[in-house]
């Protein structure tokens, strides 16, 4: 970090890092997002075998169907990474198509979650059932709330992109949605992992 | 004039910048008031925001002394009538609550947004809306936390909330709803604050500021916002669950489900300790300055005080268990934690070493500040030293949770963070205001506040290793001992000190006032300073410096000002203040254009208040907080940061050499 | 230049600098010496068993150290703002540091904190031996009282398990294990003569050592915030001699007497009967039907339990050892015993003229007045109508009169 | 005289150059996205087939590398400003190590 710094000042007239404000502001925020997911993980960790009179994780995971919505999550990692490309390439067309396909693939993410939520319901599982149910629906409902502000963003970038005259002024806009968005994708892949695929 | 899209596409430089809007969005034209209070609501001027902090932050601060005093009054005597059982836990839990949250961080944060831009030579942070809505949170959450004794009663679990007491049993009140969820919002300041002000730092130096050369001050309060950021989540964590359980029937903190209690007091204590350094360390960073100024030396073994700075801020992360010594843990962890708070102690002790170095061997010279810096090391040693007692596992069992603990931390916080703080009011004062605070009055505000402070806290090191619990609210004479020295004694004094404390405050308060009233203006560098902040007029114009000046040395202005002779060695002074201010004046930078004022960081804080009354009380009024909130995230995306041109007075000409403040 | 007016301050106020330095120096000294102050039933620096013996062994020396390093700080700021305040000399030589001087004074801390370290670290694991119990006792927090039940252990002739509150009795001389927990919220068990405190968490059992070297009472106090009454927690240990010890348990195991036909106590046991027996228990009361009298506390009271009432009069305090059963001169006589007269004395019990009346007038007339609990019936929602704490249940003082009556025949 | 904020859009500017010199192609992003998915495909696999031992470490293996190649490849890590590596992983490794101390203590990993 130092060294960067110094790096620069040597250059002579300036001494930021030649980075931009924004970018650096979107990673801090994930760095600190770490140890918001690490927190309801952990929280997941420990009560998920205490599940008192309730179902038990394995009754009520349905691990074919999210691997599906998994599988659709990870690959809309790709759509929004070619968005990103597009857009640097100042091609408005193709970003706002790669982002409402991505929009569109993490809705049906979040509609697959609501699906789960309910399924699980009826088969028992409510938010006080257990503390497996409370850390449960805490975890991945948080999780479904950054997906579903994503996708919120995603669909208002391809409007203000569609109204915006100027080609590929939003390539940075872009950029910092696509990484809130991979930060999301790589928390479900420790979710899905810890969670679904290791049982207790 | 509408609100306009931004004008200039970052990365695309080929592309010229539309000289005139080229569309409009949006329902509210920009504010545009440059005096009376509209222009302090709607500002993004890191300056009118940290004052605005600063200001609430002392209400605050009366606040929280006054409870407690109350608390003191209740004890001064055995069975206490002062207060009933339930307004006394209330007492202390808010009294903690508003002390911590709601004046330390909120004045640390002060000093954060109106010194660090300058010490740094910039215009303004990285994101200046997004520095107005954290002021604006921060005001919602205190307001949501204190409305609670208006509605029922407030928090009453003390500050640290244990489960399950906590929970909607044993608290039936609301009080830790709008505590919880009070502090959710303040939460959501302090990490706004923090990814701003780290930017800031990483991103907006003068030229020629490397970071070796950033002075103390920032540095640790580039800790302390590192702090923040990766702590701040962990408490984020905790509240949701406790709202969760008292709001929604989740299971976290219900044994009968069976859950572990301690869950939350880990979660709590992972955020609680750094917590800790966050509110001590930006008063270091204040000392920092204020004693090599007044010794006329360097701070001595300045990198030492830096990685020190983050060595406490990275030890700080392994240490929470601490608190915990008494809760079962089993030996093996009491028996890690223990040594790793000891740990703790080499850092800090570095700094102690480095402080009293940099007045070693220097011409000192004893201004208010001073007082208060010194003032800062004597007594933060004596409650380091008390720290290190605890973080003896097998003693603080014996000390946990009694007097001598609420000792160790109001020597800490009271001695550390808040004298740190009162230096930072006497040395800053000037270059906020244009006016000295009266030196007289400051020195009495001095003595009193060292002497109230050790007569209330300095007998509590007695009355706890004697065996009185803490947070309690009554105590026995029966358990008090004999003899006229006893318990009974040292609780008078404790309380009688805490009044003594309380017009040392007092004699602050009516300074600030004396001096708003004199005509008295402040010299150009009242104290010979050393660093950039001084490099500009009292209290600096709006775009701080005329010209954004180019650093060489670390304490560039004192540079500037002084040189040694190469053959005596002598150093001496070679350009006076007014000089350096003159060469600037003459090469001041042309048309910059500061980022402008906007409704949208105090309508979007608006709406998190409104969320919380929601949840406690009627979920339709958060879905009307939540609309409040996307509206305005709307509305703020779409309005560019900085007004056209056009708006600008004079209206730029043109030539290109306008400055973009950025997106936030 | 603007110099001028702080000079004339600054040769007076550098005087008054180093006299903080004094204080501050003279208060840690003064802290140091509380230990040694006397009669503070509860003082942490007179350990009266092993356990506390070897934290005492601990902190002396690390009060001790942190002492001094306090003291060379102190003087050394002092000597500095003495030494160096502004007479007009030359502006100093700007000096940055002295790297070695920097990694000295960090690696002497270290040192010095190592070895606190690995003293502390042997006697964690020390105090933590699970090797050394010889007898068991299960202690359990409820707001705002400790229920202590002993389990059968024959050795100690205790052939069925014994219920008691408020005071702890062990055999001085005795390891003693505590298996702590909580009925509701965490409290803390602490007897600071005897060990440092341990947390009783619900959900969770956490062990703690005791052990008295001689027979006596030992103070103590909850210590983990428990709520409204969290300051009225008290409790005390009692240390018998062995044969004193023994006598005490006979003592526990047998039944309550019936009171004598036609007594005050007798129209007593009927009140009790009729208002108290949903909560306390007393072992051997009988129905009017001749039926046992058993309490259902878990009915009507949060935590699910009352203190048992048995042989409330051997003990010297009710309530969370809050208040005195005896009068005071009585209490007096029992504390101050020597460690030989002490077992004989505190077996008395409360006897008919060492009877604390107006406390436990008090209690039974409003208990809630007493120890704040929640108990107002308009806040038991949450609750599901069950009462934290004891509630007001409105006798006449009449029907107080008999209940003390009958509450002075349980012996 | 060049003021700051031209300069950060300046530097803005220069950001993108060095994306434009290391970033990927499509063809090399789909690549990327493949192998996810294999990785993907092979982690569902340990719930239809029985690995063994090798259940537990292969799935947390499979978890970290899949987690690396978004980070590194689709969020530009591995080319970016080494800075905003470092603001990321503090983030993460804090979060890491608290997190599983905090579950030591609850004797997570030993039950
Ligand atoms: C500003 C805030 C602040 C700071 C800086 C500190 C600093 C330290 N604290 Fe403190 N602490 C609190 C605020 C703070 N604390 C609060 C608020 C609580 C209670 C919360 C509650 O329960 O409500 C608490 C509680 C607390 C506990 C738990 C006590 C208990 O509840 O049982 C412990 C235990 O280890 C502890 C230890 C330490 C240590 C070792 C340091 C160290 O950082 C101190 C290091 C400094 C020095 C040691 C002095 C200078 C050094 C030298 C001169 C070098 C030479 C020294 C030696 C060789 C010894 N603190
Ligand atoms: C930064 C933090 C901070 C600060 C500054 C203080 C300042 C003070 N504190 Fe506080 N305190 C805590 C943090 C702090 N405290 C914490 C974390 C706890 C633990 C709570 C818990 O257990 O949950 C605690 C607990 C605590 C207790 C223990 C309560 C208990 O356990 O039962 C006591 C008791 O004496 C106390 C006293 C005081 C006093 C007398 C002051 C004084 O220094 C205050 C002086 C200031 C003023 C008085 C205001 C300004 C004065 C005026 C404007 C004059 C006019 C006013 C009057 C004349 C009344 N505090
Ligand atoms: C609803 C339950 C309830 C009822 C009914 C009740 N009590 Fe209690 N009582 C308690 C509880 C709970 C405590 C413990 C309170 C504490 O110490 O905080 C207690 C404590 C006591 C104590 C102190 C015991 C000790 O060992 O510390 C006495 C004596 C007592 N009650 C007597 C009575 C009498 C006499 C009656 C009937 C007139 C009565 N109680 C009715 C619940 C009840
Ligand atoms: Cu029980 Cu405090
Ligand atoms: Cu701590």
């Amino acid at each position: 970090m130092a060294d960067a710094a110094v790096h620069h000042a040597d250059h002579g007239h300036h001494t930021s890092t030649g980075l931009s404000n924004n970018k650096l502001g979107m990673w801090l925020f994930l760095g600190s997002e770490c140890l918001l997911f690490g927190g309801l993980i952990s929280t997941y960790m420990i009560y998920r075998g205490r599940v008192g009179e309730g179902p038990r994780p394995g009754n009520v995971f349905d691990i074919p169907f999210t691997s599906v919505s998994s599988f659709v999550l990870l690959m809309s990692s790709l759509t929004m990474v070619l968005a990103v490309a597009a857009a640097q390439k100042r091609d408005d067309r193709g970003t706002t198509l790669w982002l409402t396909v991505t929009g569109l693939l993490g809705a049906t993410f979040v509609g697959g979650q609501v699906y789960e939520f309910t399924a699980m319901y009826n088969e028992g599982l409510g938010f006080t059932t257990s503390l497996f149910g409370s850390a449960f629906y805490t975890l991945t409902g948080f999780h479904g709330v950054h997906v579903t502000v994503g996708v919120i963003m995603l669909l208002s970038l391809v409007g203000i992109i569609k109204r915006s005259r100027v080609p590929g002024d939003k390539a940075e806009v872009v950029e910092l949605v696509g990484l809130y968005w991979h930060f999301v994708d790589v928390v479900w892949i420790i979710i899905f992992t810890l969670v679904y695929l290791i049982p207790t | 004039m509408a609100i306009i899209e931004r004008p200039v596409p970052v990365g695309v430089p080929d592309i010229p910048a539309p000289a005139t809007p080229t569309r409009t969005f949006g329902a509210l034209r920009r504010p545009v008031a440059t005096t009376g209070w509209k222009s302090w609501v709607f500002t993004v001027d890191h300056k009118k925001l940290g004052i605005m902090y600063g200001a609430v932050a002392m209400f605050f601060f009366i606040v929280g002394g006054i409870e407690a005093v109350l608390i003191r009054l209740q004890l001064a005597a055995p069975n206490g009538k002062v207060l009933s059982a339930d307004v006394y836990n209330q007492m202390f839990t808010m009294h903690a609550t508003t002390m911590v949250f709601l004046f330390v961080m909120p004045m640390a944060a002060a000093f954060a947004n109106y010194f660090v831009p300058l010490q740094i030579g910039a215009r303004d942070v990285a994101f200046p809306r997004i520095n107005a809505f954290g002021f604006w949170t921060l005001v919602g959450g205190g307001i949501i936390v204190n409305l609670s004794w208006f509605f029922g009663g407030a928090a009453d679990g003390g500050w640290f909330m244990y489960a399950p007491n906590s929970g909607p049993v044993f608290s039936p009140s609301n009080g830790v709803d709008f505590w919880a969820l009070g502090l959710q919002i303040t939460g959501i300041a302090s990490l706004t604050g923090a990814v701003n002000l780290i930017v800031t730092v990483l991103n907006m130096r003068a030229p020629g500021m490397s970071l070796m050369k950033m002075p103390v001050f920032t540095w640790l309060q580039l800790v302390v916002q590192f702090l923040l950021l990766f702590a701040i989540p962990v408490i984020t964590v905790a509240l949701f669950l406790l709202s969760f359980q008292r709001s929604f029937g989740a299971t976290f903190f219900d044994v009968s489900a069976g859950a572990d209690p301690l869950l939350w007091q880990h979660l709590f204590w992972i955020f609680g300790h750094p917590e800790v350094y966050i509110l001590v360390l930006p008063s270091f960073g204040i000392i920092s300055e204020v004693l090599p100024v007044f010794s006329k030396k360097p701070l001595f073994g300045y990198p030492f005080v830096v990685f020190s700075g983050a060595a406490i801020g990275f030890v700080g992360w392994g240490v929470w268990a601490h608190h915990m010594f008494a809760s079962g843990l089993g030996p093996v962890s009491v028996a890690v934690f223990s040594i790793a708070t000891m740990a703790i102690a080499v850092p800090t002790g570095v700094k102690i070493v480095n402080w009293t170095m940099t007045i070693w061997g220097g011409k000192l010279n004893f201004t208010a500040a001073m007082h208060f810096a010194i003032g800062l090391v004597v007594l933060f040693t004596i409650g380091g030293l008390s720290g290190v007692t605890h973080a003896v596992a097998p003693s603080d069992t014996q000390q946990t949770d009694t007097y001598y603990i609420v000792a160790h931390f109001h020597y800490v916080l009271f001695g550390g963070a808040i004298f740190g703080l009162f230096a930072g009011f006497y040395y800053w004062w000037p270059k906020m205001f244009g006016k000295q605070l009266n030196e007289r009055l400051g020195k009495a505000n001095f003595w009193l506040m060292v002497i109230g402070m050790n007569m209330t806290f300095g007998p509590m090191h007695m009355i706890g290793l004697q065996g009185q619990p803490r947070r309690m609210y009554v105590w026995t004479e029966a358990r008090a001992g004999e003899g006229f020295f006893n318990l009974a004694f040292w609780n008078r004094v404790a309380s009688i000190g805490s009044l003594v404390l309380s017009i040392g405050v007092l004699l602050f308060l009516i300074n600030v006032v004396k001096t708003a009233r004199s005509k008295q203006v402040a010299p150009l560098d009242p104290w010979d300073a050393r660093t950039l902040e001084w490099m500009t007029t009292s209290p600096p114009k709006e775009h701080n410096f005329d010209a954004i000046p180019t650093v060489h040395h670390l304490d560039e202005f004192f540079h500037r000002k002084y040189a040694q002779d190469p053959v005596t060695h002598e150093i001496k002074q070679v350009a006076t203040a007014e000089d350096i201010m003159r060469d600037q004046e003459a090469n001041a930078d042309k048309h910059i254009h500061m980022p402008s004022p906007s409704y949208w960081p105090i309508i979007l804080a608006g709406g998190l208040p409104v969320i919380a009354l929601g949840v406690i009380y009627a979920i339709p009024v958060a879905i009307v907080g939540a609309a409040i909130v996307v509206l305005a995230m709307y509305g703020w995306s779409l309005e560019p940061s900085t007004a056209p041109d056009t708006d600008f007075d004079p209206p730029a000409s043109g030539d290109g050499t306008k400055e973009l403040a950025p997106l936030g | 230049m603007i110099r001028h007016s702080n000079k004339r301050n600054a040769v007076r106020m550098s005087k008054t600098v180093r006299r903080i330095s004094a204080a501050a120096a003279g208060l840690s000294a003064v802290a140091l010496l509380a230990g040694c102050a006397k009669n503070a039933p509860q003082d942490t620096w007179q350990p009266k068993g092993p356990n506390a013996q070897k934290i005492d062994d601990l902190q002396k020396p690390v009060f001790a150290i942190a002492g001094i390093v306090g003291i060379i700080v102190f003087a050394a700021i002092g000597y500095a703002l003495f030494k160096f305040k502004d007479r007009g000399q030359p502006i100093p030589e700007q000096t940055h540091g002295k790297p070695v001087l920097e990694i000295g004074m960090t690696i002497l801390p270290a040192v010095i904190l190592a070895g606190i370290g690995i003293f502390t670290f042997q006697t964690i694991f020390d105090l933590a031996k699970t090797d050394d119990t010889e007898m068991v006792i299960n202690v359990t927090g409820q707001q705002w009282w400790w229920e202590y039940d002993y389990p059968v252990q024959e050795q100690y002739g205790i052939t069925d398990p014994i219920i008691t509150s408020g005071q702890l009795v062990i055999p001085s001389g005795t390891k003693v294990l505590l298996r702590e927990t909580s009925r509701d919220v965490i409290h803390s068990y602490w007897i600071p003569a005897l060990n440092g405190k341990r947390d009783a968490v619900p959900g969770r059992v956490h062990t703690l050592r005791l052990e008295a070297d001689e027979p006596g009472i030992y103070a103590g106090q909850c210590t983990e915030f428990c709520g409204l009454s969290h300051a009225v927690m008290r409790m005390e240990t009692v240390a018998l001699s062995k044969d004193d010890f023994a006598a005490w348990v006979k003592g526990q195991l047998s039944l309550a007497a019936s009171p004598t036909e036609g007594s005050l106590a007798q129209e007593g046991e009927s009140v009790f009967l009729n208002q108290c027996v949903r909560c306390h228990q007393v072992n051997g009361l009988k129905k009017a039907d001749g039926s046992p009298a058993i309490a259902a506390p878990e009915d009507n009271v949060w935590s699910g339990a009352a203190p048992n009432l048995t042989h409330l009069m051997s003990r010297n305090t009710f309530a969370g050892a809050s208040w005195n059963l005896l009068t005071k001169q009585c209490r007096k006589d029992v504390w101050e015993a020597s460690s030989e007269e002490f077992g004989k004395r505190y077996l008395a019990g409360v006897t008919e003229e060492c009877l604390n009346q107006t406390d436990l007038r008090r209690w039974l007339r409003n208990a809630p007045a007493m120890k704040p609990m929640y108990a107002d019936p308009t806040k038991l929602e949450e609750t599901g109508g069950k009462y934290r704490g004891m509630p007001n249940l409105g006798l006449s003082e009449d029907d107080i009169d008999k209940l003390v009556a009958y509450l002075a025949t349980l012996k | 005289m060049t003021t700051t904020a031209e300069h950060a859009e300046h530097t803005g500017h220069e950001a993108h150059d060095e994306h434009a010199e290391h970033g990927m192609s499509t063809a090399g992003y789909v690549k990327v996205a493949m192998i996810l998915a294999a990785l993907t495909a092979l982690e569902v696999a340990t719930y239809f087939v029985d690995f063994g031992p090798f259940f537990m470490p292969v799935l947390l293996v499979l978890m970290c590398v899949k987690f690396f190649i978004v980070v590194s490849y689709f969020m530009h890590l591995k080319f970016d400003n080494k800075i905003f590596s470092f603001m990321f992983y503090a983030g993460l490794f804090l979060a890491i190590g608290v997190y599983a101390a905090f579950l030591a203590t609850f004797k997570f990993f030993s039950a």
